[in-house]
């Protein structure tokens, strides 16, 4: 199922990106340039408004897979603008529809679970390049399935059933 | 006059009479280094009084040199020096200079009819005049003496008038311009009223003062009832600053207006130019 | 010269500078007495004669204050006497008056303090200049 | 012409003055000042004992000029005035001494050199008194009549509120129906009400009010005399017509500019205006397709450096309905920046941007260039923070062009002598503190021949002019300033240099009756500012009351007569 | 008249400065960088520039000043106190007078020592010697020959110089010129032959064809002239003719007042002057140009020779080099007398 | 002072041939029956320098001359003149027409009671030196002025722009008010500057005026200070630089330079062009909210 101009354009209706002023406060506290230091314009979350507005395309290219959908641009913003959300339905819409180059999927449920630069950009900072730890590449729900099947395993095994 | 000629005297006012509503009346007397000093004068002749500070004005004399006592002057407000006057108290101090100019000739009046002819402030040297010769009755002749002013409460010295109604052989002739109320004397203008009277030159002299417009119809009228031009006497104005032929300010042709004149006959007028 | 006490005319418009001269009254703000104010209407009304005419008459400096242009009760008074203050300043200077002989201001009703700041500061500064070239006493006149 | 008696009367204000200043030294240098009569001080001269003391005294001296030395004029020059009118005395003949703002106040701790200032200020004081002359105040008819120029919203606004006060009002429109602007618009923000229905409701309190007299399709010929009497010329379609008025509300509007050949305006078929969008709106057209709308079209540039102010918000409005009309074409606002004032515009603009349109920003410096040639097909457009160019499909591009000044204005402005500004709007009295009024007596302003205004900005100030004429109609008179200018024929050269420096337009070159030009003062529209007597080189015109006689002799008399410090004193 | 002997030119400022120990010495001084000459009060070690350049304004300025205080008075309660000023303090001496200026005093007595004398003038002139330097003539516009003046020995002049080669001849005329030339002798001379020579045959170049005479008739026959139309159209009325003519006299009194005291003063005015005969009531007897331009030249040419037998003009031609229209008296005499022959024919 | 020397031959042809001109347009222009006069210029009787002419007939016409002589301002007389009835022809340089221009915009004077003929002038010379005189060197004026006739085409004199000693503005104060007193000195108050002067047309001058009595007439430094500043002042934006009351004055005082100042002044404070050139915004009936303010604050 391909996505059209018409789909983004509900997103965009529907989180408000068209009452964004330009003021540039959510780029202003937005984490990501700690995160990754330097970072593009068309990276940040005023750019990819903006790239929203203008009909530009979101769907190639890496530039809607950086946010750390942290919410705190939409704390900041005085117009109302649900940044995280729009970015959050928008890779979903993406990943539904195939364009998952950018997306890591979960290695035990196969989920999509958190985009590609965010991954690297963890491995980069924990200094584990050399073997990438499993729990790194399971989502958070399968994580804690995980590690609750270990704890069963280990404190109750009578109720743990394989 | 005084030994300086441009240095006045001292005028002390003693008292101010209202003549009309913009002319008052001063009487001064004179002071020389603050004593007073006798002021003799002759009727016509005019004095040029100072305000301090302010400025200088000829100004006629209309009071009597036959009346022993002070000094009159009438003033009426027109410059800034008449203003200052009019400003004054009784008790404050004019300059003065004089007396200045030539006077009547009094003594060829003499044994003469008269025929005044004053229009509004005009009378005010004629007053001098005709008080003198009222005071000298019995050198002249009849005296007939028409006056006007634009209005009843224009008319100047109208305390004298009835004095001199009284007096022997003498008539005097009251007009306003225009009716106004509470006036039953005559009205027109002083020409109208002297064509009116008409009266036969014969022996008699006219002295006429008055505004230009009223002297011009005036003499034009005397000359048509037969007076001849040494027996029509009147008076010019003229812009004065020393009083005594120097400034040349009032000179007109070859004459001085403050030495030769201000009175002259009608034939003297006639050697000089009519206009200025 | 420090004993010279300048002899100052200050001509203050109706609503503004005067007003603003009440206000620094009413404040007691504290300034030296050598000034003394002619009220006009308007800033506008000084003739460029009176001042010319103040300074050969012998007062030592003028100060003409008015509303703060844009403000002119009148709506452009002050405006005209901004440029005429302009050229006579100039032509003052070119006559070999010193530059602060004369003056324009502008106080507005509310500034007492402001009123009291440039009266004070200009009499310092004529205080500083001492009196005036053109004294009427010292000179006679050229060919009497 | 009776003699100058001066008096002079010194203020103790209680200790306020008295503390400081030695008043009763005061009182005896002011008894030699020059016609100085009578001298007194009170301990306070503004209380029934000073001012009776006053009145007194005028009667027993003979007084006629009175100078009060205590506070300022500002508070109790009015009542001194009218102590001396009681008195017999004109109430011009007073002058006010300030010893207590200007002295004693200031120079708390300088006793001396206050009291030798507070005698020197008496004596300017007396200087000026002696010189001042009895003034009247005249007072002036208000025909209860307004003529109202433009039948816009602010005219009929104006026309209609005066309309039920019951004043006769001539309202005059050059076209043949009401309405001006505002017929071809289609909705109104806020609220989306249809313009018709506005302009029905105006419309109505004119037309059906009997006080209002109409004259479509005519205009203003010609206009003379001034508050209270005017006499104005219209040319209507059945003649000229002549009218008697005492008030005039200039309500002319504006008009949309439209800047041919901006961004291909009147060369490529989809360049419209927004007023050709409205009007396609109120026809019902809404198949505009993807529509750009490019503001600020025509102004903030170097031509025009004015904001529209209205632009804006009527962007906003329109592509709101273009978006909910058709939620699929793209509606695009580029603008510079967005002038939404008051939360309801505010409102307004959340609301289209919530509905889709697009706000896009652009640059003076790289503005957007239309697409297509005969048609338009899209619109260029340059993103600084990207520093991308991309097109906007378009079919329809709006150019939001701000109202300018209607051409007849300066011509009417020259008739009505009142100033224009460099754009060609009327200029006000002034923007905060007489708004819609002009410094001219007698004629207002309101809407957008004043500045571009909307709708309901025209409907207040058409309402508030209205209310500014109705004062002086309601007096019945005005009463004029009594420190008029006044022209002296004798001295006046005609040279019109203070035709060209009144303000209020009071002062007319006319002829004397040698054909001679000579300047004329209007003493009813003169405000007495005195700005011509200052510029008159031949001191032909004067300030009554402040007359240069009366200036010189104050200026003479600190410059020359003497420090009462000195020995003089 | 005797010759008292021979001055060296280079002499002449230490002479002057000696002089100027015991009387007021004036001369003419060098004024101005135009080259200029005015009569002043001069000062020891001062440059005297004596000889071809006439001062600007006429010797009557030492007699007459251009402003000139009467009296100063001052008041206290209800007295004033007038006080007559001095017009000068010692007794002076006019160096490097002109013939023409010299004849012109002799016309202006007729007006200021005539009853009433005017006391401030009189001093001035009794008080005051005037050496006169012998005239050769300063310009084209000379013409005191013209009207009977003779600018070598001009009547009126107490010492007469006459200029020889480096220096001059001095003779003396009057009594006051001889007590004068006692205080000369130190620098005196006995001349030589060819310096007596050259003294003795000294001749002026000032022109003797100017004709300044009114025709037979008076004032009526030229009343009329259209003299005053041309000299009145061209004539801006400035009157600087006035100020620089050594015969004009005519003067205006100002007071002033400062606190309780003030001054008189007298100053010139000129007959041009629109507000000349303007009277406190605001009527003006002569109000129109062309009237004030005939009364001057009227007064001049026919009333002054009608009262005092001469005209008033001495021919040094001040007014045409000073006038701005260069309009000289001559000019407009010649014009006022053609009409005269028009009328006869 | 000057700049050049005397006009070369060849442009006296030039003069000459515009002479004839001259003769010939006014002695036409006095054909007609409602001409009154025509002002020009003549020689002076000693022929060494011009003074106004008003010729009468086309006789008369014959006696006007136009040569770099012809300093007098025509313009001048015309205010007195405007009550005849008739036609008054006068010829005008550039600075003559400027006076001309603001006398009309005064209505001292009306533009239909004249006939005007532009004379382009090259540059006029002093009697004495021969030079270029310094106001004529200073011209950059164009004189754009609705002639009746022309003697050729009225363009912008190019000539040098110099500015000659002594320069006011570059002295010092004590140097300024010794240059002043000094020139002061020379005036003896004879009015000759004002009443030579185009833009003195005030039916009563204020310096002859009894109230107030503004001047005090006393001839002292004071009263020189007052008259002079108070002059130079009115003519303030009116000034056309003509330069007669300089000529005018019999003591030579350097009055050219106080209107020069003035003039200087409004140009570098307001961007006024000069009186004369243009009819729009005469420097003292106008203003502008964007005149610069050196006041505020207290000083410059």
């Amino acid at each position: 199922m391909a996505i059209t101009p018409k789909d983004i354009d509900r997103l965009i209706r529907e989180h408000g990106l068209g009452a964004c002023l330009e003021c540039g406060k959510c780029t202003a506290i937005c984490p990501m340039s700690e995160v990754f230091g330097d970072i593009e314009y068309g990276h940040t979350p005023r750019g990819i408004v903006e790239k929203a507005l203008f009909d530009s395309d979101l769907i190639t290219g890496d530039a809607i897979w950086y946010c750390l959908t942290c919410d705190v641009c939409t704390k900041g913003c005085p117009s109302g603008v649900h940044f995280r959300d729009f970015m959050e339905e928008l890779r979903e819409m993406m990943i539904a529809a195939g364009h998952d180059e950018h997306g890591v999927r979960c290695r035990l449920c196969n989920r999509y679970f958190v985009p590609d630069p965010s991954l690297k950009m963890m491995i980069e900072k924990m200094d584990v390049k050399d073997s990438t730890p499993e729990f790194l590449l399971t989502c958070p729900k399968c994580k804690t399935r995980d590690f609750g099947r270990k704890m069963m395993k280990n404190f109750a095994p009578g109720r743990f059933k394989e | 006059m005084n030994e300086l000629m441009m240095i006045p005297l001292i005028a002390r006012i003693r008292s101010i009479r209202e003549v009309t509503f913009d002319t008052l009346m001063f009487e001064v007397a004179i002071e020389k280094d603050g004593k007073e000093v006798p002021f003799s004068y002759l009727p016509g002749q005019f004095a040029e009084l100072s305000v301090f500070g302010v400025g200088e004005s000829p100004i006629s004399i209309t009071s009597t040199c036959t009346r022993p006592g002070l000094v009159e002057f009438a003033v009426r407000e027109v410059g800034l020096v008449t203003e200052a006057m009019h400003n004054m108290r009784p008790g404050d101090n004019m300059g003065i200079r004089g007396p200045l100019g030539n006077g009547f000739p009094v003594d060829e009046m003499k044994g003469k009819d008269i025929l005044f002819i004053a229009g509004g402030i005009g009378l005010a040297p004629l007053r001098g005049l005709i008080n003198y010769v009222l005071d000298n009755r019995s050198d002249f002749g009849a005296v007939d003496i028409i006056y006007g002013a634009r209005a009843p409460n224009l008319l100047c010295f109208d305390w004298e008038f009835d004095t001199w109604k009284a007096a022997p052989d003498t008539r005097v002739h009251l007009t306003i311009d225009a009716p106004a109320a509470g006036w039953n004397g005559s009205v027109g203008f002083v020409p109208a009223i002297v064509k009116e009277l008409a009266l036969p030159p014969g022996n008699r002299l006219a002295v006429a003062c008055g505004p230009p417009i009223m002297i011009k119809y005036v003499l034009e009228d005397l000359a048509a009832a037969g007076y001849r031009d040494e027996d029509v006497i009147t008076t010019l104005e003229m812009k004065m600053k020393c009083g005594v032929g120097k400034c040349g300010r009032c000179n007109i042709g070859a004459k001085y207006i403050c030495v030769d004149g201000p009175v002259f006959r009608l034939s003297e007028l006639k050697t000089i130019p009519s206009e200025y | 010269m420090s004993d010279f006490e300048p002899k100052i005319l200050i001509f203050a418009c109706n609503w503004c500078s005067y007003a603003g001269a009440d206000m620094a009254g009413v404040s007691r703000y504290q300034m030296p007495p050598n000034c003394r104010i002619i009220r006009v209407m308007c800033s506008a009304r000084v003739r460029p004669e009176q001042v010319i005419s103040a300074l050969t008459q012998g007062l030592d400096a003028v100060l003409v204050l008015g509303c703060h242009p844009g403000d002119c009760h009148y709506t452009e008074g002050n405006y005209l006497t901004r440029r005429r203050g302009i050229m006579l300043k100039n032509l003052l200077e070119t006559m070999g008056f010193e530059k602060n002989r004369f003056q324009v201001n502008w106080v507005s009703a509310a500034e007492g303090a402001r009123f009291a700041q440039v009266v004070s500061e200009f009499v310092e500064e004529i205080k500083a200049l001492g009196p005036s070239h053109v004294s009427r006493d010292k000179d006679t006149g050229t060919h009497a | 012409m009776s003699r100058v008696k001066v008096g002079v009367f010194v203020c103790h204000c209680g200790s306020n003055i008295g503390g400081t200043v030695d008043v009763p030294d005061v009182v005896e240098y002011a008894k030699d000042l020059p016609l100085v009569h009578y001298s007194e001080d009170n301990l306070y001269t503004c209380s029934d004992a000073g001012l009776t003391a006053i009145k007194e005294k005028i009667k027993e001296h003979g007084l006629n000029r009175v100078v009060v030395a205590s506070c300022t004029p500002r508070t109790h020059e009015e009542l001194f005035r009218r102590t001396c009118e009681e008195a017999g005395v004109n109430r011009y003949l007073f002058e006010f001494v300030n010893l207590r703002e200007h002295c004693s106040w200031i120079h708390m701790n300088q006793p001396q050199e206050a009291t030798c200032k507070a005698k020197e200020l008496v004596r300017l004081g007396a200087a000026k008194a002696a010189r001042l002359r009895p003034l009247e105040i005249a007072r002036a008819q208000i025909k209860p009549a307004c003529l109202v120029i433009g039948g816009g919203v602010a005219g009929l606004s104006a026309a209609g509120s005066l309309a039920q006060q019951g004043f006769e009002v001539h309202l005059v429109e050059r076209n043949d129906r009401l309405g001006g602007l505002t017929v071809d618009l289609w909705k109104l923000l806020p609220g989306d009400r249809p313009a018709s229905e506005l302009l029905h409701t105006l419309t109505a309190r004119v037309t059906k009010n009997d006080n209002v007299t109409l004259y479509l399709s005519s205009e203003l010929n010609e206009i003379t005399g001034f508050i209270g009497s005017f006499k104005a010329t219209l040319s209507t379609p059945s003649g000229k017509k002549d009218i008697e008025i005492g008030t005039v509300i200039v309500a002319t509007g504006a008009v949309e500019l439209e800047p041919l050949g901006l961004y291909n305006l009147g060369k490529t078929e989809g360049v419209i205006t927004q007023m050709g969008l409205e009007k396609m709106l109120s026809d019902g057209r809404k198949d505009l397709g993807d529509v750009v709308f490019i503001n600020c079209a025509g102004a903030r540039g170097p031509d025009r450096e004015y904001c529209g102010r209205l632009c804006c918000a009527v962007s906003i409005k329109n592509a709101r309905y273009l978006k909910e009309a058709d939620p699929d074409a793209r509606v695009t606002v580029l603008q510079r920046d967005v002038m939404a004032f008051g939360t309801e515009f505010e409102t307004e603009y959340r609301k289209a941007m919530c509905a889709g349109v697009r706000f896009i920003r652009f640059s003076p410096d790289r503005p957007p260039t239309t697409i297509g040639n005969d048609k338009v097909t899209g619109v260029r457009i340059y993103n600084q923070l990207t520093g991308e160019e991309s097109d906007l499909s378009a079919n329809t591009v709006v150019l939001t062009t701000p109202l300018a000044a209607d051409s007849g204005a300066s011509d009417l402005a020259q008739m009505l002598k009142v100033p224009v500004d460099k754009d060609g709007f009327f200029l006000e009295a002034h923007l905060k503190l007489r708004p819609v009024e002009f410094a001219t007596d007698g004629v207002f302003i309101a809407g957008a021949a004043r500045f571009p205004a909307d709708i309901g900005e025209a409907v207040a100030q058409g309402t508030a002019a209205a209310a500014k004429a109705a004062a002086p109609m309601f007096a019945g008179e005005v009463s004029v300033e009594a420190t008029t200018a006044l022209t002296n024929p004798r001295l006046c050269s005609g040279c019109a240099t203070c035709e060209a420096v009144c303000p209020f337009g009071a002062i007319e070159i006319t002829q004397d009756r040698h054909g001679r030009p000579v300047s004329e003062v209007n003493a009813v529209m003169c405000k007495g500012c005195g700005a011509c007597a200052a510029a008159c080189p031949c001191g032909a015109i004067q300030q009554l009351g402040f007359t240069d006689s009366q200036i010189f002799e104050m200026v003479r008399s600190l410059a020359r007569d003497g420090d009462p410090s000195g020995s003089e004193g | 008249m005797t010759v008292i002997g021979y001055m060296k030119r280079s002499a002449l400022e230490g002479v002057l400065g000696d002089i100027s120990d015991k009387l007021e010495v004036i001369a003419p001084l060098p004024s101005g960088d135009k080259g200029a000459v005015e009569l002043r009060r001069f000062e020891k070690g001062a440059q005297v520039s004596i000889g071809p350049v006439k001062p600007m304004l006429p010797l009557k300025t030492i007699f007459l000043p251009p402003v000139e205080q009467i009296f100063r008075f001052s008041k206290s309660e209800n007295e004033t106190t007038v006080t007559a000023s001095t017009p000068i303090t010692r007794d002076r001496v006019v160096f490097g007078a002109l013939g023409c200026d010299i004849a012109a005093l002799a016309l202006i007595d007729e007006v200021f020592l005539r009853e009433p004398v005017d006391e401030a003038y009189r001093e001035r002139r009794t008080r005051t010697t005037i050496v006169a330097l012998a005239c050769e003539g300063q310009g084209p516009e000379c013409f005191c020959a013209s009207v009977g003046i003779d600018p070598v020995r001009p009547g009126g002049a107490d010492v007469v110089m006459i200029p020889v080669k480096d220096g001059f001849i001095v003779e003396t005329i009057t009594k006051k010129g001889e007590q004068l030339g006692t205080m000369l002798q130190g620098a005196l001379r006995d001349p030589t032959g060819p310096q007596k020579k050259t003294a003795r045959s000294f001749t002026s170049t000032s022109r003797s064809d100017v004709d300044l005479s009114a025709p037979a008739g008076g004032w009526s026959a030229v009343w009329e002239s259209e003299a005053w139309e041309d000299a009145s159209a061209r004539c801006i009325g400035c009157g600087i003719c006035t100020v620089v003519c050594p015969t004009c006299h005519c003067f205006d009194v100002h007071d002033e007042r400062h606190g309780n005291g003030g001054e008189r003063f007298r100053k010139w005015d000129s007959c041009m002057a629109v507000n000349f005969t303007m009277m406190a009531h605001g009527e003006n007897p002569r109000p129109q140009h062309r009237a004030r331009v005939r009364q001057r030249y009227m007064h001049k040419l026919v009333y002054f020779p009608e009262n005092h037998g001469a005209v008033a003009c001495v021919g040094c031609g001040r007014c045409a080099v000073a006038c701005p229209n260069r309009t000289g008296i001559g000019e407009v005499a010649d014009r006022m007398r053609e009409r005269e022959e028009d009328s006869n024919e | 002072m000057f700049h050049a020397i005397r006009t070369p031959g060849r442009m006296r042809d030039q003069l000459k041939d515009m002479q004839t001109r001259l003769r010939e347009i006014a002695a036409a222009f006095l054909e007609r029956p409602d001409a009154l006069f025509f002002i020009g210029w003549e020689m002076t009787p000693d022929e060494k320098e011009t003074r106004p002419f008003f010729a009468r007939n086309p006789r008369q016409a014959q006696r006007l001359v136009w040569n770099d002589l012809c300093h007098p301002n025509p313009a001048s007389y015309l205010p007195r003149l405007r009550d005849r009835e008739g036609m008054i022809g006068v010829a005008v340089k550039g600075c003559d027409a400027r006076a001309l221009r603001e006398l009309i915009r005064a209505n001292q004077i009306e533009r239909k009671n004249l006939f005007v003929l532009g004379i382009p002038c090259t540059g006029l010379v002093d009697p004495n030196t021969g030079a270029i005189a310094s106001r004529c060197a200073e011209c950059q004026y164009p004189v754009d002025f609705d002639y009746d006739e022309t003697l050729g085409p009225m363009e912008t004199p190019a000539l040098t722009v110099e500015r000659s000693a002594p320069d006011l503005d570059a002295m010092s104060l004590q140097q300024r008010r010794a240059f002043w007193k000094q020139e002061l000195d020379k005036c003896i108050r004879c009015d000759a500057c004002r009443k030579i002067c185009y833009g003195c047309y005030c039916p009563e001058c204020i310096f002859e005026m009894s109230d107030p009595k503004w001047a005090t007439n006393r001839g002292d430094l004071a009263d020189k200070i007052f008259y002079h500043a108070v002059r130079a002042y009115h003519l303030a934006g009116r000034c056309v630089g003509c330069d007669e009351c300089a000529r005018a004055c019999p003591m030579g005082v350097r009055l050219d330079l106080l209107n020069r100042s003035l003039r200087d002044h409004a140009k570098e404070m307001f961007s006024f062009d000069g009186a004369g050139i243009t009819d729009e915004k005469p420097l003292l009936r106008t203003f502008s909210t964007e005149d610069p303010d050196p006041f505020f604050g207290g000083d410059e």
